[in-house]
């Protein structure tokens, strides 16, 4: 099938470990060809497999009478009354932030928006959750003024506001900065499009911008630890297009209010491959591509480049074969490619052709199944002793104290990030950042949503039990503290190399404790995910589990927000 | 009367104009996708916000030269009210349906924030519900909102009263502290020469109910629509 | 055929732009850079093959979009 | 002294901005026109007077500022 020899250089390269590869031959009888080792590599990298974190996700709380849909779907859903539903997510694009923090951060805002339209919602709220170096390090302003204008670049044109958030500053994060980006979305709770391919015989369809050779191996990379060299060995970062993909967004909406869908899933990291592969394993089918009928927009591309390009504004499609025409006159009116590039089949097999050869021909649901599974060792985050309050000093001048407080860059004020984002468009923004978690009106009725993320990473570090319970806990005030109930959370896990059992041991502890919370609560978890090798030369990240909380409010008009409203008026203080 | 929303690929607030619309007219204005031929008959054109073709090469320069826009330019030309807000600005502006440009904000940066419009001309189809000097709390929300034009343009556009909005404080002090982007002046929107066409920055249709923060932005809708019908 | 255009900002135009990155450099320690004007530079690849043809319609292509001859100038190269 | 720098994009690299133009142009009845690629170009009025040390001075403003060398290519023409 390939003329390449794989050497057991390549299979590194990969990002395969020997125990790996020996799996692949196991599971082909064969030696690979180079697309589907290709394949093997991204579908077991970190990033898609979560084989380090999986055996711990499990512990997370993930049910509730409303959640409709849990992790394991592009998005989560939860049913939020009235026969609507709430679609949210977080993701993270760390590292191709830190390489180019305007593409980086705006291509990760791009993917989280895909993940909830594929689900048949429409994006009503954006959140970023952030963690920049130390403010004196020359490289945090760079950074900090990409990011922030990567997000609003892409979030402002989608006309999607940007409406909460968060920004940390620590030395942790110098060579290893984080943006997490959050989408909140609307449906209607009887309308929610899954990626299960369903139907042998059924058109496979590719819908949005052409494919180059962006970001090749970016999902492996994504789980690879930073060296300082990586600045020179950069690879290709993708370039994102907001325009092309509101035209997505529009045409697929569009698309999802008849009824020609069968199943849908955005092309994310990793491109292809896992669009392709997750969609036929849920369904239990195979699938038969022909890569000559893939749009792309360079010559000669390889079944290889075409499989593992994560070029962006991507999305894969199994329709009902009646409903062709309907769609693709919807695809040419919003002027985006629309390609039917193969078919399900009942073989089990993902089958690949080009130029009439076959590239790979492998069975799917392995690549799912027998993805590696790692129980890492790890050891607990050793208890600190408790410092008592009065065993401080009692600083001579408060009111200096106060101001050096207010100035410092973890409690300032934070306008200058969220007046770069149009947190205005769309008309229903009812409570704008800067409260304590926004406040989103649903079209046409009293009631809104209330979207906050938090994570202090510090008190994660110095116990990531008590860390990870109080970042969901400090949602859960977020929310009740503008009047809104709170229903469910998302959350992005960064942590450092999950390989040192001290990072698996904050991992561990911050997920009990956020189970606990959780369960205390009855507050569950409904999608997510999971960033590790968030270090530089052996520094890891403080451990670092974002939440990202969505509560709903009967009527927006009885919500409650920080300012003092007038003066003489009494100040209470709750709590222990 | 009878209004028409064009709405273009990447155009993104036509939905808020919409409802602004909807709200002080009682009735849905049409919503004309940018591919139809034909305008279909109406008082009031509106060119809404959003970045219409990504805004890439320049804002609103791609819009600007689609066929439907040589439709509203020849409408206007007769009489017929067209307003074009934030993207609408600068797409209308671009067309030359009004004079000057709007150049990236000096800072660089999107900006979305609340700020203060001080009304300079009451005598229009537009601003009849303001008073003279009023001060408005009105939302923007845009990249390139930094209007200039040549200075002998702007003595003539003066002298002929033709700038509808000054960014100012709140109290009405016009002071470029008070002026988000840059503009030459503080000029938030402009009209044409015979006062048919408002070309302006700000929402006006994010300031409608007093969950958005202020309803200063109705008395614009409310004005067109009395003057139009 | 290939063509060049370079659009610029005419003079007295002021370029938020060009200012900018002036400032940007004065603070990145670059000393005695006096001015910057940034402007856009576009290639286009064109089926004509006759140079005369093509300078014209790139010319017509100018005029109508690629600049705003309000306040932009454009010049035109062709390379084969 | 006075610097040209052409900032472009990498080949390969998608250039949403060449494209909506070329989709464009195509819209507005220019035929024939295959691909079209926008870059940067940046005019800089150097206080320096030596060729060498300007040249080594702007190629560092680039490699800093004026382009992101991560996607985009640079190239630099010094005029007295
Ligand atoms: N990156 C951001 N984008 C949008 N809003 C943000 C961002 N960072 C902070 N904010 C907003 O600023 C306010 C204060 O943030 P933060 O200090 O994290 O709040 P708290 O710790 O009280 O939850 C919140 O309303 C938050 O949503």
């Amino acid at each position: 099938m390939s003329a390449v020899k794989i050497t057991p250089e390549i299979v590194a390269e990969h990002g395969l470990t020997s125990d790996e590869y020996k799996l692949v031959l196991e599971i082909m009888g064969r030696e690979p060809s180079m697309t589907e080792l290709g394949i093997f590599s991204v579908m077991w990298s970190e990033h898609c497999s979560y084989k380090s974190s999986r055996v711990w996700l499990k512990k997370l709380p993930t049910k509730a009478a409303w959640v409709i849909q849990g992790p394991g779907e592009n998005a989560g859903v939860i049913d939020i009354g009235d026969g609507e539903a709430a679609v949210f997510k977080m993701e993270s694009h760390n590292h191709p932030s830190f390489i180019e923090p305007y593409q980086g951060a705006a291509t990760g805002v791009g993917g989280i928006m895909r993940d909830v339209f594929t689900m048949g919602a429409r994006p009503i709220a954006n959140v970023n959750a952030l963690r920049f170096g130390e403010p004196e390090d020359s490289k945090t302003r760079h950074l900090i003024a990409g990011v922030v204008a990567g997000i609003g670049g892409y979030g402002n044109c989608m006309g999607v506001p940007t409406v909460a958030g968060e920004v940390n500053f620590h030395a942790s994060y110098n060579g290893n900065i984080l943006v997490n980006a959050m989408t909140v979305g609307l449906a209607d709770a009887d309308k929610i499009f899954y990626s299960a391919a369903a139907g042998v015989g059924n058109p496979v369809i590719y819908v949005g911008a052409k494919t180059g050779r962006d970001g090749i191996h970016g999902a492996t990379m994504a789980s690879a630890e930073f060296t300082d060299d990586s600045e020179e060995k950069r690879p290709t970062v993708q370039v994102g297009d907001p325009f092309t993909e509101k035209l997505l967004l529009e045409a697929c909406l569009e698309l999802m209010a008849t009824d020609a869908i069968v199943a849908i899933q955005d092309m994310g990291a990793a491109g292809l491959t896992s669009s392709s592969v997750e969609m036929s394993d849920k369904g239990g089918l195979g699938i038969e591509l022909d890569l000559d009928k893939v749009p792309v927009r360079e010559t000669g591309m390889t079944a290889y480049e075409i499989m593992l390009s994560e070029s962006q504004e991507r999305m894969l499609m199994v329709l009902k074969p009646e409903a062709r025409e309907t769609a693709r006159a919807i695809f040419e009116k919003w002027e985006l490619d629309f390609a039917e590039i193969g078919v399900l089949t009942d073989t089990g097999h993902l089958v690949l052709k080009k130029n009439g050869k076959v590239e790979a021909d492998m069975p799917v649901s392995p690549l799912v199944d027998k993805a590696p599974v790692y129980e890492r060792p790890w050891v607990a985050t050793p208890k600190q002793p408790e410092i008592a309050a009065s065993s401080l000093p009692v600083p001579a001048d408060i009111p200096a104290v106060l101001l050096q407080l207010l100035g410092s860059a973890d409690l300032s004020s934070r306008r200058w990030v969220w007046e770069q984002y149009d947190h205005l468009v769309m008309g229903r923004t009812v409570q704008r950042p800067g409260g304590d978690a926004a406040i989103v009106q649903l079209p046409g009725k009293p009631k809104g949503l209330a979207i906050t993320s938090d994570c202090t990473p510090r008190y994660c570090y110095a116990d990531p039990h008590q860390g990870g319970a109080q970042a969901v806990a400090e949602t859960w005030r977020n929310i009740t503290a503008t009047g809104a109930k709170p229903l469910a959370i998302t959350d992005n896990m960064n942590f450092g190399n999950p390989q040192r059992p001290e990072i698996m041991g904050q991992f561990a502890g911050c997920i009990e404790g956020m189970a606990e919370a959780c369960k205390a609560l009855d507050y569950p978890v409904i999608s997510g995910n999971v960033s590790l090798y968030n270090e530089t030369n052996g520094k890891g990240i403080l451990p670092t589990p974002v939440i990202g909380g969505v509560g709903v409010i009967a009527d927006v008009g009885k919500s409650v927000s920080i300012p003092f409203k007038e003066a003489s008026e009494t100040v209470l203080l709750i709590g222990e | 009367m009878k209004a028409a929303i064009v709405v273009f690929p990447g155009s993104n607030r036509e939905q808020d104009a919409k409802a602004a619309l909807s709200k002080a007219l009682g009735t849905e204005p049409v919503m004309v996708w940018h591919r139809d031929s034909e305008l279909p008959k109406v008082d009031l054109v509106l060119v809404p916000g959003g970045f219409s073709y990504g805004d890439y090469l320049r804002t609103g320069a791609i819009a600007a030269h689609s066929p439907i826009l040589r439709e509203v330019k020849e409408r206007a030309e007769k009489g017929v009210a067209v307003i074009g807000i934030c993207n609408g600005f600068q797409i209308i502006t671009e067309a030359g349906m009004l004079p000057g440009v709007l150049l990236r904000n000096s800072h660089l940066k999107f900006v979305c924030r609340n700020v203060h419009l001080k009304v300079a001309t009451t005598q229009t189809l537009f601003t009849s519900r303001y008073e003279k000097d009023q001060v408005l709390s009105v939302p923007v929300a845009h990249h390139d909102g930094n209007y200039f034009v040549d200075d002998k343009t702007l003595g003539e556009m003066e002298a002929n009263d033709q700038i509808a909005f000054r960014y100012c404080a709140p109290d009405g002090n016009v002071a470029v502290e008070h002026n988000p982007n840059g503009s030459l002046r503080n000029i938030a929107g402009v009209f044409n020469r015979t006062k048919n066409v408002l070309g302006m920055m700000p929402h006006p249709e994010n300031a409608i109910d007093p969950l958005q923060g202020s309803t200063d932005g109705f008395a614009l809708f409310q004005g067109m629509v009395e003057a139009l019908s | 055929m290939k063509a060049r255009v370079h659009v610029t900002l005419k003079t007295g135009v002021l370029d938020p732009q060009g200012r900018a990155i002036a400032h940007a450099l004065g603070t990145l320690g670059f000393d005695g850079v006096q001015d910057v004007r940034q402007g856009k530079y576009i290639e286009l690849d064109l089926a004509e093959t006759d140079k005369a043809k093509a300078k014209s319609a790139v010319d017509q292509m100018c005029a109508k979009l690629l600049a705003n001859t309000v306040i932009e100038n454009y010049s035109i190269e062709l390379v084969d």
